[in-house]
């Protein structure tokens, strides 16, 4: 077995790219700013296949989208989520859609980058989780890791995915460090979840840095004698419907945590696979913690009151097994 | 990949294939009054399509529109399997999924046709960074046709300044109808707009009659010799008009009939027949036999097209993923 | 009361834009041939208030934002749906969010318009519903109307509405006839869904031409001896949650129906709905009926395919009643 | 609704702004080091929010971007709000909820301000046709802040063509500070494009010293002239440089030492006091006392923000809707 070391999810993300453009000399990385942030890869890989790009968002993914249908293998940096919206009609007419318009004559192998999340004070024009819209946009896919591995192994999964993948960096994980194996040829195949702590009372089930306040409300649970499981999806398109499934049909109880909005969001389709697919397992309503319907304020203040906090989710959990016993 | 076909090598080719063309869209045209999908028909400036495409090599690749017909057929394509697409069926270039209105033909080199206007533009620097990369055959172009509305829309200057900037072998070709769907250009931007744009960026600009096929193929050879040699891109507004309505049915109530008339009166085929006339390559009997061998291949096509099987529905969700 | 007159969707849709075009002189309409489509509201309103504009639905957006936080009313026709992302950042990130970012120094009264949905055979790029994507965009509202009366009163109160709301037509419905009142002061507030048959066996959730597919089924049904109760939402932001709880909570069964992709769609929204607020009278699974997750084609054959027809709904009823049986 | 400010009337009172400014985005950048949040600051441009805001009357708006500390005080807004909004107070200009990077003042006609680059230029025509639909007051016009990199958007050439063609009063003011975030303005475009590209759309379009606060200004009013008399749009291209990083903080590492010395050696400030000396108008003594003044205005500035209170938890969905 290969060496585990420490490092960052920037590292991460960056040990992913170093590995994979060693691996195929067709992938290569553009975006504003992506020379002079990876000099490192440009000393490596030279400045053809590390590219700063022009501040044009729609014409960064518009060339991925060309250059990946003739072969090359495009990972684009659109830095922050909320610029992806210049990006939209390459991402969701073109990426997602002329492959199956043309009745399959392209493939299109290209990953797009984009920070969010809560944690910097930054505002809702660059903290805004639209990982949804792209959930809902067929034929991409779609992925927000948690923690430094995941970072590294799926980042590699989804430059060698022949299809388009978003990958969404929560900013609150970026300097946050985790052990990652060396391997270059481990990944982490997309559309699989991880169990990071089994339980058989509630699922609770999250994605990105959520994932951590799920872990620690369940610790606080766990003293009070309640055992929660804890689901990361890490890829939520295509989304592991089975892992999700056995756990509620265990646990009899699902609540979905995440810092995005909730209308149309990820904890809305949860809720309607499991009240579809899982029901006569149910034994108490499914719940959502999510954002509010609201752009993030900067405001240190209102922003952490977007974040569920793990006292939100035991709270939760206290009165939905309260709710569940009286129901049952 | 590619099985192009050779240049067609005259101008006689070229009234056949301007002939092909306006045949093919007049039956989709008879079509679409059957009740079959509209199209956007390119009827009028078919002069564009052959001559640009006749300036083309197979290693060359082309990235277009909407109004794809003409450079579709100029480049190979078989109407039966273009109009098999149009009407839906398993045997058109998509197998039924495009329609008419984003049919690409990888094996022609037709990659990415983009209905979303500018989306063409937004996709063509890309295939060239690609060919600029290796990844095509050596010294391959790439050609990317839109129309003058197209040039509106901002990532027309993101694709020309990345063009510019990267110096990619990119060949812009602005097909300037006149018309924007239901708008004027002149209501949209700066009479010569299009071509000051252009040169803002500072690439090669040429404007060239587009309803001249040999013009346009003499100012294509020419923008496509400078993106050879300096790997750099080139721009050409190939000024011409749309004669029908922008989508069948539109029966362009808001098109003055003298706009009509006057480039009725400078239309591209009679123009190449009466400059074939005058060099004696065609006469009135040789006109009338192309025209009737044009019109029995497009009747063969029809046949191909309509009776070629619906795709199932079992295969819907086919190809969302590779 | 006033007469009522019959007409076609596309005209309710014109009659609206002049009666609120009359009643205030800030109201605007604009879009790539809005001025050669409605030649009529020109002549009566002059050039200034209805405008062609330069292709580029991006300005288009970004004026109308600009326009409406200065005062007028902006109305824009972005033709068909898929052409707004190229209008998303106007929309998301400057309509939906600078009242919020600015402390509510700005309103935005704007309406943008756009065409979607099957039976033109136009293919993916220009038929892809994605109302769900602005359900998840924080600051705006949504509504997708299923007839013509519908078309007028939602239009206007949308214009009357103070903050941006995304108008979405169904193309089926456009040469659709329907009784349509004259009275200028008629409008249907915005999230408000409307009960069009009234049932206690299910509760048959819908929006846009989808609605009558579920009457249709609604009747097959009856004949079968069993009653379903038809929703339409119209609104589909604001939700009208209660009339689709109460519903449920009277029927114990909800199916949700549309044309649009299910994955973090409206019927995900409202199956996450009724499972946490109604859970326990749910006595079956919900059901969602809805596109798949796919571009639409083009073809005819595969483009009816992609539409909910009415047998669907009745087979998916009559197994989720046998079901529902089984599982009480 | 308009408060907005008198005209600052002479040069000495565009230095006393322009110390202002700095003084101001120097407190910012200490408070960043010891935990608040970052700012991008606008040192080394200081000249260009005076030069433009000094031609502008309070019927005129101003739309601008996330470097906009400049344009704000220009135009009178109160240093003590300002940084309450930067640290998130209710006190802020939007109560907190905007930071630094979006801040609108509403009652100073700075209105919109976008931090998605392009952003303001998506809206500013929409501000300049109310007002040219009457919805300011008579005569209003707009003006436009935006970098360079915002030029590489496809939505500059959108706006901008709409301005033209709808003949509207904006001006476009675009500080070339030579960088786009990490990314120097000659990796992204060619050199002069800014003006080529302007031009291309046919408006007049004047590049001037944008660290010369009084050829700023003359610019300015020249151009303003011609908005008010022709209602149609007219382009600054402010020539600047971007002292500090892009956002605090940012070390400059990719930055050649030599050309900040080159840029730091024109200095807008230095050049406004050695400019007021040479006419006798300043004297050391004077400049200190000014510096002095500026301090303390900007001390007590902070102690406002620092002790305006933090928003409740329970009006965080204020404000969504109207
Ligand atoms: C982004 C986008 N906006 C609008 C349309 C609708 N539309 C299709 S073609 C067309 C006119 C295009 O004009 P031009 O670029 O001149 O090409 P032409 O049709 O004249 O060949 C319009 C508005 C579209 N398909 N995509
Ligand atoms: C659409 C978008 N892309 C990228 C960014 C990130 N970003 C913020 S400012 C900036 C550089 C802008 O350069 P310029 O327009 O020259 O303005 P300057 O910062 O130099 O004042 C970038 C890339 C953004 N905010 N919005
Ligand atoms: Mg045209
Ligand atoms: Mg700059």
């Amino acid at each position: 077995m290969s060496t585990m070391i420490q490092m960052t999810a920037a590292q991460a993300i960056n040990l992913a790219l170093r590995e994979e453009m060693r691996r195929d000399p067709d992938v290569f990385l553009m975006g504003e700013g992506s020379a002079t942030k990876h000099r490192d890869l440009v000393d490596a890989f030279g400045p053809d296949r590390v590219r700063n790009t022009p501040l044009a968002e729609a014409i960064i993914a518009g060339t991925a989208v060309g250059a990946a249908a003739s072969g090359l293998r495009p990972v684009i940096d659109l830095l922050f989520a909320p610029f992806m919206t210049y990006a939209m009609d390459a991402l969701v007419n073109s990426a997602g859609k002329l492959r199956y318009l043309s009745g399959g004559q392209f493939r299109f192998p290209l990953v797009a980058m984009g920070m969010t999340g809560t944690g910097w004070c930054v505002g809702a024009q660059h903290n805004h989780n639209i990982e949804a819209m792209f959930v809902h946009t067929p034929g991409v896919k779609v992925v927000m890791p948690s923690e430094p591995a995941d970072f590294k192994g799926l980042l590699k999964a989804a430059i060698r995915d022949d299809n388009p993948v978003l990958f969404f960096i929560d900013l609150g994980l970026l300097c946050q460090e985790g052990e990652v194996t060396e391997d270059p040829d481990f990944i982490i195949p997309l559309g699989k979840a991880a169990i990071r702590r089994s339980g058989d009372d509630i699922t609770l089930v999250s994605y990105a840095k959520t994932v951590a306040v799920c872990l620690q409300a369940a610790r606080q649970l766990a003293e009070r004698g309640i055992s929660a499981e804890v689901v990361d999806l890490r890829s939520l398109k295509p989304l592991d419907e089975n892992t999700v499934l056995d756990s509620v049909r265990k646990t009899g109880r699902l609540m979905v945590v995440h810092e995005a909005s909730g209308l149309c969001g990820i904890a809305a389709e949860l809720a309607a696979l499991v009240s579809t697919k899982a029901f006569p397992s149910l034994r108490g309503p499914v719940v959502r913690l999510t954002g509010p319907d609201a752009p993030i304020p900067s405001s240190w203040a209102l922003e952490q009151a977007v974040v569920p906090q793990p006292e939100r989710v035991v709270n939760a959990t206290l009165e939905l097994l309260g709710a569940a016993h009286s129901v049952n | 990949m590619q099985q192009a076909p050779k240049t067609p090598p005259s101008p006689l080719t070229r009234l056949e294939t301007m002939l092909l063309i306006r045949a093919y869209e007049h039956q989709l045209v008879e079509l679409q009054k059957n009740g079959a999908p509209g199209t956007c028909t390119s009827v009028g400036q078919e002069a564009c399509a052959v001559g640009v495409v006749a300036a083309l090599e197979s290693r060359d690749r082309i990235v277009t529109n909407h109004r794809s017909a003409g450079h579709l057929i100029a480049r190979g394509a078989e109407p039966r399997r273009l109009m098999a697409e149009v009407l839906g069926r398993v045997d058109g270039y998509c197998g039924g999924r495009s329609g008419s209105l984003h049919i690409s033909a990888r094996e022609l080199g037709v990659v990415l046709t983009s209905t979303i206007v500018g989306g063409e533009l937004s996709m063509a620097p890309g295939v060239a960074l690609a060919q600029k990369m290796g990844k095509g055959e050596p010294g391959g172009i790439v050609a990317v046709f839109f129309g003058d509305g197209a040039a509106c829309e901002g990532i027309f200057h993101e694709a020309l300044n990345l063009a510019v900037q990267w110096q990619l072998p990119l060949l812009f070709v602005c097909e300037n109808n006149q018309w924007q769907a239901f708008v004027h250009r002149l209501e949209t931007m700066p009479d010569n707009a299009i071509a000051n744009w252009a040169k803002g960026h500072g690439l090669p600009v040429e404007t060239v009659d587009g309803n001249d096929a040999e013009a346009v193929l003499e100012a294509a050879a020419h923008a496509i010799a400078h993106i050879r040699q300096g790997g750099s891109p080139a721009f050409l507004e190939l000024v011409t008009y749309r004669q029908r309505g922008h989508f069948e049915p539109d029966d362009q109530a808001y098109v003055a009939p003298a706009e009509l008339d006057y480039w009725r009166a400078r239309d591209p085929i009679d123009r190449q027949v009466q400059r074939l006339k005058a060099q004696g390559l065609i006469d009135d009997n040789g006109l009338t036999a192309l025209e009737r061998q044009t019109q029995a291949s497009i009747a063969t096509a029809l046949a191909f097209a309509q009776t070629s099987p619906w795709p199932a529905p079992e295969t819907l969700t086919d190809h969302v993923y590779a």
